[in-house]
């Protein structure tokens, strides 16, 4: 018996961590949740004429997906920094870099993936024109993966932080920037009928660059979070 | 080569050359900056359109062209330290947000100054000025999680990361800030063509610029000195230079 | 000079108050970024002098206390 | 494998470690080797630095000290807390370890956690197992591995007098098999096998 190969073992970290989530449903239904709250508060805020709703609802629909992604990126090592898990990965003979990408696969599939497939309902209820609403979920799929790759970078940097909560948003904010310009104008583009291809293609462009780079900053920071 | 790293590896080396350094350069900065000013405020004519106002061009400009390159300086030193562990790379890195960040706070807060006149507004988003902020909140990013570690060794390896995917996304943030603006671009604001600019404007621009980059290398050497003292507090020649210079 | 009198610099057709202001606080700012890493660096030393002179307890240190 | 150990090619050598903490120097110039059948207690007061000592050997501590440590073999290191997830069962815990050690069958699973006293607990919850427990579930994984080279952080910590027995007799037999153990722990061991001591002041010594 030897160590087991390295896709065999990922995936065995996939499913560990789906199973782990799905064992607390309230910890996926959460964002969920949020993201229903948030969009409660801008006819609020703004006033319920629909005309005026639709005209903000990409915006505020990325805004929403992207926030609720940033509070739920700070979990994504915590538990496993306490219990001592960590550690274990770090010393583990398989590639970091490739068990950080299953971490990352396991965020995105109970979080992005999930807030895009409910995010129709939502965008109905701001009068999004029917029309954006493809693009809104193509857009959210693919930007969701960059943000969960780029928030699991201030996880791992903040992990071992006792008060790291609100900080996470201050690092990774400002990355966040990007993506929040092209998923918002890839739906903005589809209401106003230009084609969502191009910013689809730059989201896509920005998820490449992030899976190559962004694993190394997580296994840095992670290694210095075990560190200190 | 190698040599020469070693060389600035070791702290009193590097605390007795800077010393030296900024004996020479700190008045030069000083008076470079003084005459940049004193050019650009009272011997320059006005711009034909923006009248006087455009005169914060020359504390505008330099603090913002300096504190984006103060970001690579920063990353750079950050990565140094994480790839040849040198200690002092991380002096050098923890020493440059503070100044970055006050440098781009100052592009921000005279760009805001300087929009009024203007553009009849304290604020516009527009791309630079959006940039610039985001700039500064990468710079206080680097900051906040500094002073969030205790372990101050962790700290200054976890900023070198943090610093190191800011380097890699400013291009990217910056070239999106740009993107979006041309997408929104409200029609009438606009800036005076930088390229066009008059050489008798160009010069006192360029000497505040240079000024700019030699106050940041001071400010970086007078942290790392002493962030030096407070890290080698323990040594011989910290304890000498206490007893020559503590009393005073 | 381009401008004629101190009035004239001081009001520069209008925009005296932000050039100014912008000047003023550019240069409380940089004052402060050269002060600070001084005052922390002297201060250092003088911390660790006091240690030091503490540890060896010189007379002088006794005269001051009484 | 510790299948033909070559006894006289280390394990783990140490050169020149030294850790200093709040300008406390915790051990200097420490250097020692571990060779197969080395059974090997750290020892040292509460804060003398056993535990970043053993940090340092396991390769969690990068940063902060001087010398250097290579590890020859694959090592398994067991630290402070159990890494076991209280939503996994006790079978699932070791079958998905993130240690990725090897691929476990539950036959072996079970035999591991029968060994430790967890017979008929691989499929509960692990939330329902105590403390103890959970720290047994994590000795489990030395009935599984494979590793030659064990360190080990105060593995008898709240353990019971029949664990802290079973535990001996398995460090010795995986030190007469050619591996090798380093340890930390306040009790000393009850065995009849050569233990060597490090002093963390004083270095290596029988």
């Amino acid at each position: 018996m030897s160590a087991p190969g390295t896709l065999p073992f990922c995936l065995r970290l996939l499913r560990r961590q789906l199973v782990l989530a799905f064992r607390r449903p309230i910890e996926i239904g959460n964002p969920l949740l949020f993201f229903a709250m948030v969009v409660a508060l801008f006819p609020l805020g703004l006033g319920p004429a629909p005309e005026q709703l639709s005209g903000f609802a990409p915006g505020i629909l990325w805004i929403i997906a992207l926030l609720s992604n940033l509070l739920t990126s700070d979990a994504v090592f915590r538990s496993d920094f306490e219990d001592g898990s960590l550690e274990q990965l770090l010393l583990s003979p398989q590639p970091l870099f490739l068990s950080v990408l299953a971490y990352i696969a396991a965020h995105w599939l109970v979080t992005g993936v999930l807030l895009a497939l409910v995010s129709p309902v939502f965008a109905l209820m701001l009068n999004l024109p029917v029309q954006a609403v493809g693009v809104l979920v193509a857009s959210l799929l693919l930007g969701s993966a960059v943000l969960s790759l780029v928030g699991c970078i201030g996880a791992a940097l903040t992990v071992g932080l006792k008060r790291g909560g609100m900080l996470i948003s201050l690092l990774i904010l400002p990355f966040y920037m990007p993506v929040l310009i092209f998923g918002s104008a890839a739906v903005q583009g589809a209401v106003t009928g230009v084609p969502a291809g191009p910013y689809l293609a730059i989201l896509g462009a920005m998820l490449c660059l992030a899976i190559a780079l962004a694993p190394l900053a997580i296994a840095a920071g992670l290694r210095i979070s075990v560190d200190a | 080569m190698w040599t020469f790293f070693h060389k600035l590896g070791s702290p009193p080396w590097l605390y007795s050359i800077s010393g030296t350094i900024l004996r020479w350069l700190l008045p030069i900065t000083l008076v470079a900056l003084a005459a940049g000013i004193v050019w650009g405020l009272l011997f320059t004519a006005p711009d034909f359109r923006q009248g006087n106002s455009y005169r914060i061009i020359y504390i505008h400009v330099p603090a913002a062209v300096v504190a984006l390159a103060g970001y690579y300086v920063m990353a750079i030193a950050g990565a140094i330290s994480l790839i040849w562990k040198m200690k002092m790379a991380d002096v050098a890195m923890k020493a440059c947000a503070p100044i970055g960040a006050a440098l781009t706070f100052i592009a921000l807060v005279t760009g805001s100054i300087w929009g009024k006149p203007t553009w009849g507004t304290w604020w516009v988003w527009d791309a630079r000025i959006t940039s610039m902020l985001i700039l500064l909140f990468l710079y206080l990013g680097v900051v906040a999680l500094y002073e969030a570690y205790d372990n101050k060794e962790a700290a200054g390896k976890a900023c070198a990361v943090l610093s190191l995917v800011g380097m890699v996304n400013i291009p990217i943030i910056y070239k999106s800030v740009d993107w979006w603006y041309s997408l929104h671009q409200p029609a009438s604001i606009k800036f005076t063509g930088e390229s066009s600019i008059d050489p008798s404007m160009l010069y006192p621009l360029l000497l505040m610029i240079s000024a700019f980059y030699a106050l940041f290398t001071c400010c970086l050497l007078m942290n790392m000195r002493a962030e030096l003292l407070e890290r080698e507090a323990r040594t011989n020649w910290v304890q000498r230079l206490a007893k020559q210079e503590g009393r005073s | 000079m381009y401008f004629d009198s101190l009035g004239a610099i001081l009001h520069m057709d209008g925009h005296g108050s932000y050039v100014w202001s912008a000047y003023l606080i550019t240069l409380i700012v940089l004052a402060m970024l050269l002060l600070v890493p001084r005052r922390r660096q002297r201060r250092i030393l003088q911390q660790l002098d006091g240690e030091l002179r503490r540890r060896q307890g010189t007379p002088m240190a006794l005269d001051e206390e009484s | 494998m510790p299948d033909t150990p070559t006894a006289h090619r280390p394990l783990l050598s140490a050169s020149g470690l030294s850790l200093e903490r709040g300008g406390r120097e915790l051990f200097s110039a420490l250097s020692f080797e571990v060779l197969p059948g080395h059974l090997l207690q750290i020892e040292g007061a509460n804060g003398a630095g056993k535990t970043s000592l053993i940090r340092i050997l396991a390769g969690l501590s990068r940063y902060g000290f001087t010398g250097s440590v290579t590890r020859h073999a694959p090592l398994l290191y067991l630290g402070h807390q159990a890494g076991v997830k209280a939503l996994l069962t006790p079978r699932e815990n070791l079958a998905w370890h993130v240690g990725g050690e090897g691929d476990y069958d539950d036959e072996r699973i079970r035999d591991a956690l029968a060994r430790v006293g967890l017979y008929g607990y691989e499929n509960v919850p692990s939330h329902a197992l105590s403390a103890g427990q959970h720290r047994r579930v994590n000795l489990a994984r030395l009935y599984l591995s494979e590793s030659p080279l064990w360190l080990l952080d105060e593995p008898f910590t709240a353990i019971d007098r029949s664990g802290v027995l079973d535990l001996e007799n398995l460090l010795v037999e995986h030190v007469e098999r050619g591996g090798a153990v380093v340890m930390t722990s306040h009790q000393a061991l009850q065995v009849t096998y050569e233990v060597r001591f490090l002093s963390l002041l004083e270095g290596l010594r029988l």
